[in-house]
């Protein structure tokens, strides 16, 4: 993969991380600590599983 | 930089969205705040009130005549101001003389009609004994002394000022704390001419024009009917535009009416020119590149329309009325379509949507096609491009962007080129541009007959800003289609779609009927049925009325003839 | 949840949405999936399924009644309090999550195929994953409206493929009438009831429905309409193609079109097909999507669904690289996804629903208002 | 306003989007100037390696009439080829085009090749995998036609070089596809495949040839038996007494048993075989006339409704019934006889010659070439409920015990421009004494009493 796509892969990923984690604080502030807590999940399986396909999977 | 990081913050963090009610026109519907009354009577009450209304403390008229002419003086600016008439004189009422004054733009005004109709009465019939030796010299005033039609009372300066800025004239009188505004507009103005731009060979053949009344009349003289209400909203902080919406009482839905009226109020610009303004600050998407609102200069075409249950605003000094809410089918439809045959105006329709089709999607398609999908080709036409384009250095992209564009630079430049040579450059340009460039190997012929293709298929949209909006999207299409084929022409597609189900012009879904599906789908949208099948308005509109024929339109045919009773 | 309250759609709407996620398929791999199964009675095993579809969906439906107008979240939860709800709305969500994965995996696998052969994967899919996310962030509004106007365009395109490909048939194909057998079209039939799962969508319909008591009908008579395609489908590929070759083709109908020839200048049209499938899968994947994201941020008490489209479609996007090669994908779409299906839009639903029942039964109704 | 905020992230991402897939590369744009096309492909084995394939390029100059460039210099481009053919000896197909692509410039794409040429060798020797690899490939057409040749392809596809059209394209389309000859079937690659792997029939292709004959000469060698005339399609590709500067010839039909070719059918035979088939248009069948003088009636026979096929079993031998139903109209009558006048004796005689032919075409194919190319075991198939008792019966292995009872039907239509005579109450013609062999239609026609 060339470097622009890198940088798309990382800025794609880095906007949907700051802007869903954002989500969960909004959450967690309005007395949603369960949904808060499920964003949060969330926000791991969409970091972790693009890391796998790119990174760990032979 | 405070702004830059605001607005990043706003990208990228999230918060939660402003409780905003969407306006979504429904059957029957009445607006939501005036459970039990209609939304009519209220704006009744409410222009009622207006009027009535005391001015606000400051604006009085004061009863000292010098006060007010020192205001008024101050307001425009006199002496600089050059334009501005202010002419004092004396009125003998009864056995004492008053003064007074009045003030208008030069120009502007009928100075004939003051002449006569104001001044004269006011100078030289007040000396005339009174048959009725009232003390009051505001009625006497108002009853008596000025023969004309239009003359309105009022209380407080701003309104006076604004009749004069709108061509009328100011009458303050010493010891009244009132002033006369009487309506001498009589500046030259364009006539009612043929329609230069939405051009018919059928039908009515008069044209709007830049005056308000006129424009109001001219619908009104087609729709002899007393519930068409023509309201008058003033839009501009500082130009004070008259605007007017028509609508015909108890057809329109009374929900969609008090939406309008809702946005033209909720305007605050200072100067507010044109129709084309106007438009784009009551629309409800400004991305979205096809209109969203219908801008004609036939008063038939409004009139149809507003039959048929739809509103239309018309602004002073413009020549075009929007006439709203509109789907995207309506946007195909020329106002001929009501005066020609049902045959051929299905021909016509069927051969708009191709026009519509082939400048949309047809240079996309040439670029697809000839750089993925060679398979689709005939054989024979293959081998005939494949030889036209050996000699040509640039790819297809390439090629077809540079016809595009110096097909619209053609286009632009003939629209402002002075008179007759406007059609020769547009010939001149296509014919030797294009042939010149075949054979200097720079385009394949091919391309030539693409592009004048959709070039073709563009002016034969109904339109003029739909046409601008396929212009645009064809573009992006040529680049899909360069990037992917099919493939990226059809998510192109998709994406379009999409953005247009999602959108409403003035609540109405904007790809009804058919996405939602509402009833009379083969009756006026992509066919049109006989004209004694339209027997029904809209569905979408949801009007306070349905029906807008009998079910048995042409009687004559049905019950027995006279003389076969008798 | 959000402005969606104020989200209403016609029964027209609901038809079109659920007979397009259920019909995409047969663009795609059913007509070689019966193929596969019992060999040239196909259509038999279409016809047997569809039954079988419509007598559990009455099954399921005669437990409904009592809950008119509710959603199988807010089911679950009058029946079996929110514990109920959660693991209601996960499984389902990660059904449609599951079925969204795999099927734009398998699209995109097809356009690279037919169309773009030397494109990555990631390209091609990029195109999808740009439409899929437009059409999340637009809601469900635009979703639904859009699925009625390409709905009747992709079923007279599939009809024009049917009609142009009538040359090519043969009679005697559909013999030996039974296929591979009696018991291949029962038992298989069973299972295949499954291309039926994208039906649990309409379970999350009622409450955008303007008249909610039409849930029932759209369920019905869609998938009469489906079984429509079904039949014809395997019907009309059964005649074209004949058994031990029917199984090879990847692209069944693709194939079909391949072969329309009328005349020296209409043919080699399959290219054009590109469009309707391209914008059927578009509309099922974006539909899809959008539920299973619904399904998922309602279970999860979450107020609003869409700042989660973002996440869930890189998480869609990746997880549709999962399977390493093509046979993969097919293997668990017609082993796991085609086989199993049932169980989730079917057994687990009647479940979900006669628990809420004895739930309700039990006194919890009452509480719950 | 918070709308427009959200429709212009969408436009952001769209931006990004669109902007990250361009920079990406469109990774299968090609030009259309950038391809080569070949029109045919030939098939032959090989010496250097196993296979020899001879690819026939299209030259677009050529056809498509020169790049509209009179600056250009080059213009009109009428001289040249149409076609430029190359050969090479591979392992397979797709290595072959690997190494045409090492010769010349352009890609090579196949979707419009119309034609796959087979050298019998190969044929011979078994062609179903590399029909199988055609199929499966995204480029090559299933509506190919399939095209068996004695003479190698490489030396085939050198000689073809139409007159009528500039587009060699146009010409295979036109003479393969064409439905006005019933001397050779319609084989497309598609059903060649389907019919390799069913066992209900057997694949069948066209058979051509080189003509070499360069002059009249050449055919005046071909001798000839005595007086009588010899049916016209009893050549096979190759051996037609014809002279003309198209050197290539189609005509019969090659037939094939599993992917492995067995035999050939004569130009009558494939007149039968697609009369059995059904797929026989229309075709003219000369008929001895019934005196038995020398000469002939020549009847234009049109299938009138799909031939009514049933296979029974008895004692383990198929026995299959084919009735055809034919019509026909009169095209030329050679005797002075009034023939017209007897339609039930002339159809009797037709009959008993399709009849025959039909019947000796459809031993031919159980007893000497044992192959089902008719497809007549697709009407044993409703005899079995499912598919395993259908395979385990094994019909190719039946077939070639099989007996066939032809029926014909035939019943004479019209009779041309020239009614006169057909009913002789009406007609007042004088009779021409029979005998006048020489001449004696003529003298119908020019000197009649009308």
């Amino acid at each position: 993969m060339s470097v622009f796509t890198w940088a798309m892969v990382i800025l794609i990923l880095a906007y949907g991380l700051i802007r869903t984690v954002s989500y969960a604080v909004w959450n967690w502030k309005n007395n949603n600590r369960a949904g808060s807590v499920f964003i949060m999940l969330v926000c791991i399986v969409m970091i972790a599983l693009p890391a796998y396909i790119l990174f760990f999977r032979t | 930089m405070s702004f830059i990081i605001r607005q990043l913050k706003k990208y990228l963090f999230f918060e939660e969205p402003e409780k905003r009610e969407r306006f979504i026109l429904r059957p029957g519907a009445r607006p939501a705040d005036e459970e039990g009354s209609g939304s009519f009577e209220k704006a009744k009450e409410k222009k009622k009130a207006e009027s009535e209304k005391a001015p606000e403390p400051g604006d009085e008229v004061k009863s000292d005549i010098d006060a007010n002419l020192t205001h008024m003086k101050d307001v425009y600016s006199i002496p600089v101001n050059s334009d501005i008439v202010l002419r004092e004189f004396d009125i003998t009422y009864g056995c004492r003389t008053v003064r007074a004054f009045i003030i208008f733009f030069d120009g502007m005004t009928n100075t004939e009609v003051i002449n006569n109709y104001i001044l004269k009465p006011l100078m030289v019939d007040s000396v005339m004994p009174l048959k009725d030796t009232a003390e009051n010299l505001e009625g006497y005033v108002m009853r008596q002394l000025m023969p004309h039609c239009q003359v309105n009372i009022s209380r407080g300066y701003k309104k006076a000022v604004e009749a004069v800025n709108f061509g009328g004239c100011a009458l303050f009188v010493d010891g009244l704390s009132v002033c006369f505004t009487a309506d001498v507009k009589g500046w030259d103005h364009r006539g009612v001419e043929k329609p230069n731009n939405e051009i018919i060979i059928k039908g009515p053949q008069e044209a709007f024009n830049e005056v308000l009344r006129t424009n109001c009349a001219q619908i009104r003289k087609r729709l002899k009917d007393e519930d068409l209400i023509v309201e008058d909203i003033l839009v501009g902080r500082v130009s004070r535009t008259p605007c007017s919406i028509l609508y015909i009482k108890d057809v329109a839905n009374e929900a969609l009416v008090q939406e309008i009226r809702r946005r033209l109020e909720g305007i605050s610009v200072d100067y507010m020119l044109d129709a084309g303004e106007l438009e784009q600050l009551i629309e409800d998407s400004t991305v979205y590149p096809s209109p969203q609102v219908i801008s004609t200069e036939r008063p038939d075409y409004t009139a149809e329309l507003l039959v048929s249950g739809r509103v239309a605003i018309i602004v002073d000094g413009s020549p075009n009325v929007l006439v709203v809410p509109i789907t995207a089918f309506d946007l195909m439809h020329s106002p001929e379509d009501n005066y020609i045959r049902f045959p051929y105006v299905n021909l016509l329709r069927y051969i708009r949507y191709i026009a519509g089709f082939l400048a949309l999607l047809l240079p996309g398609l040439y670029v697809a096609i000839t750089n993925y999908h060679h398979e689709m080709i005939p054989t024979d036409l293959l081998l005939a491009i494949e030889a036209s384009r050996e000699k040509v250095p640039f790819p297809s992209l390439v090629e077809i962007l540079l016809m595009e564009i110096s097909f619209e630079l053609i286009r632009e430049a003939g629209l402002r080129v002075p008179g007759p040579i406007g059609p020769t450059l547009g010939i001149i340009g296509a014919l030797i541009l294009g042939q010149a460039a075949v054979a200097a190997n720079i385009v394949s012929p091919v391309l030539i007959i693409i592009v004048a293709l959709t070039g073709i298929g563009s002016f034969a949209i109904p339109n003029y800003s739909l046409a601008y909006s396929v212009r645009i999207m064809r573009f992006g299409f040529i680049f899909l289609g360069a990037l992917a084929g099919f493939l990226g022409i059809t998510v192109g597609l998709f994406m379009i779609g999409s953005w247009s189900t999602a959108l409403k012009s003035f609540g109405v879904p904007f790809m009804s009927p058919f996405g939602p599906k509402t009833s009379g789908r083969y009756k006026n949208v992509i066919f049109r049925a006989p004209e004694w099948k339209m027997e029904e308005r809209p569905d979408y509109l949801n009007p306070k009325k349905k029906r807008k024929q009998a079910e048995y339109s042409m009687k004559w045919k049905h019950g027995k003839r006279k003389g076969e009773q008798d | 949840m959000q402005m969606d309250k104020r989200i209403r759609f016609g029964r027209w709407e609901a038809i079109m949405l659920i007979t397009n996620l259920i019909c995409t398929k047969v663009f795609l791999y059913f007509n070689r999936m019966t193929a596969e199964d019992t060999g040239n009675a196909g259509w038999m095993m279409a016809a047997f399924t569809s039954a079988m579809a419509l007598l559990f969906y009455f099954l399921v439906m005669s437990l409904y009644g009592k809950f008119e107008g509710m959603d199988i979240l807010d089911i679950a939860e009058a029946g079996g309090g929110k514990v109920l709800r959660t693991i209601t709305g996960f499984v389902l969500g990660g059904a449609l999550f599951v079925l969204a994965a795999i099927t734009m995996r398998k699209f995109s696998e097809d356009i690279k195929t037919i169309s773009l052969p030397t494109s990555p994967l990631s390209y091609v899919m990029g195109f999808f994953m740009a439409g899929v996310i437009i059409a999340g962030l637009l809601g469900v509004e635009s979703i639904v409206r859009h699925n009625a106007i390409v709905t009747p365009i992709a079923t007279a395109g599939y009809i024009v493929i049917l009609l142009g490909i009538m040359p090519n048939i043969d009679v005697t194909n559909l013999l030996p009438i039974l296929g591979t057998g009696l018991k291949d079209i029962l038992m298989k039939g069973f299972y295949r009831t499954s291309v039926f799962a994208e039906l649990l969508v309409l379970f999350m319909l009622p409450p955008f429905l303007e008249n909610p008591g039409d849930a029932r009908k759209v369920g019905y008579v869609a998938i009469t309409a489906s079984s429509f395609f079904f039949v014809t489908g395997s019907l009309v590929y059964t005649l074209v193609f004949p058994y031990p070759t029917s199984m090879e083709p990847f692209l069944p109908v693709f194939n079909m079109a391949r072969l329309i020839g009328l005349g020296r200048f209409f043919q080699r049209i399959e290219s054009l097909f590109v469009f309707i499938w391209v914008m059927s899968a578009l509309v099922y994947l974006s539909t899809v999507f959008y539920f299973g994201v619904y399904t998922v941020s309602k279970a999860a008490g979450l107020k609003y669904a869409r700042p989660m489209m973002i996440p869930f479609a890189i998480i869609l996007f990746s997880a549709a690289f999962l399977p390493v090669d093509l046979l993969s994908v097919i293997k668990i779409e017609s082993e796991i996804i085609n086989t199993w299906g049932w169980a989730v839009t079917f057994a687990f639903i009647g479940l979900v629903m006669i628990a809420a029942g004895a739930g309700k039964r039990a006194g919890r109704g009452t509480k719950g208002r | 306003m918070k709308r427009t905020v959200v429709y212009l992230r969408i436009g952001c991402c769209l931006l990004l989007l669109i902007m990250s897939l361009a920079l990406s590369g469109c990774y299968d744009q090609r030009e259309i100037d950038e391809m080569a096309y070949p029109l045919a492909v030939g098939l032959d084995v090989g010496r250097a390696n196993i296979l020899r394939m001879t690819l026939q390029l299209a030259a677009p100059l050529s056809i498509g009439g020169g790049g509209g460039g009179e600056s250009g210099g080059g213009g009109g481009g009428a001289g040249g080829k149409p076609v430029s053919v190359i050969t090479v000896d591979t392992p397979s197909i797709y290595s072959g085009l690997n190494m045409v692509n090492n010769v010349i410039s352009k890609e090579i794409n196949m979707s419009h090749a119309k034609v796959i040429v087979i050298s019998r060798k190969l044929a011979e020797k078994g062609i179903s995998k590399y029909i199988q690899a055609m199929m499966r490939g995204r480029e090559f057409r299933p509506d190919m036609f399939i095209v068996v040749t004695d003479d190698p392809p490489d030396v085939y596809l050198r000689e073809v070089s139409s007159v009528l059209e500039s587009n060699p394209a146009k010409y295979y389309e036109l003479l393969l596809g064409k439905d006005y000859s019933s001397y050779y079937p319609e084989a497309r690659i598609a059903d060649f495949h389907h019919a390799i792997e069913r066992l209900d029939i057997e694949p069948t292709a066209v058979l051509s040839g080189i003509n070499p004959k360069e002059s009249v000469e050449e055919i005046d060698m071909m001798g000839k038996t005595g007086e009588h005339y010899l049916d016209e399609g009893r050549y096979e590709a190759g051996n037609v007494p014809a002279v003309s500067e198209l050197k290539n010839v189609a005509m019969g039909t090659a037939v094939f048993r599993g992917g492995k070719m067995v035999g050939t059918l004569n130009g009558i035979e494939s007149v039968c075989f697609q009369m059995v088939t059904g797929r026989y248009n229309h075709s003219y069948w000369t008929i001895p006339d019934i005196t038995g003088s020398g000469n002939v009636i020549v009847m234009n026979v049109v299938q009138r409704k799909r031939p009514k096929t049933t296979v029974e079993m008895k004692d383990g031998k198929p026995y299959i019934t084919v009735r055809l139903d034919l019509e026909g109209d009169y095209t030329s009558i050679q005797s002075t006889l009034e023939h017209e006048k007897y339609p039930e004796a002339i159809e009797n005689k037709t009959i008993e010659v399709i009849r025959e032919n039909v019947t000796t075409f459809l031993r031919r194919t159980a007893e000497e070439f044992d192959s089902d190319i008719c497809g007549l075991g697709r009407f044993m198939k409703g005899k079995f409920l499912t598919w395993d008792e259908w395979e385990k019966f094994d019909w190719p292995s039946h077939y070639r015990n099989s007996e066939f009872n032809v029926e014909v039907k035939f019943k004479i239509r019209r009779t041309g421009l020239i009614i006169r005579l057909m009913m002789p109450e009406l007609s007042a013609a004088p009779r021409v004494a029979s005998g006048s062999v020489k001449g004696g239609w003529l003298c119908r026609y020019s000197h009649g009493p009308w």
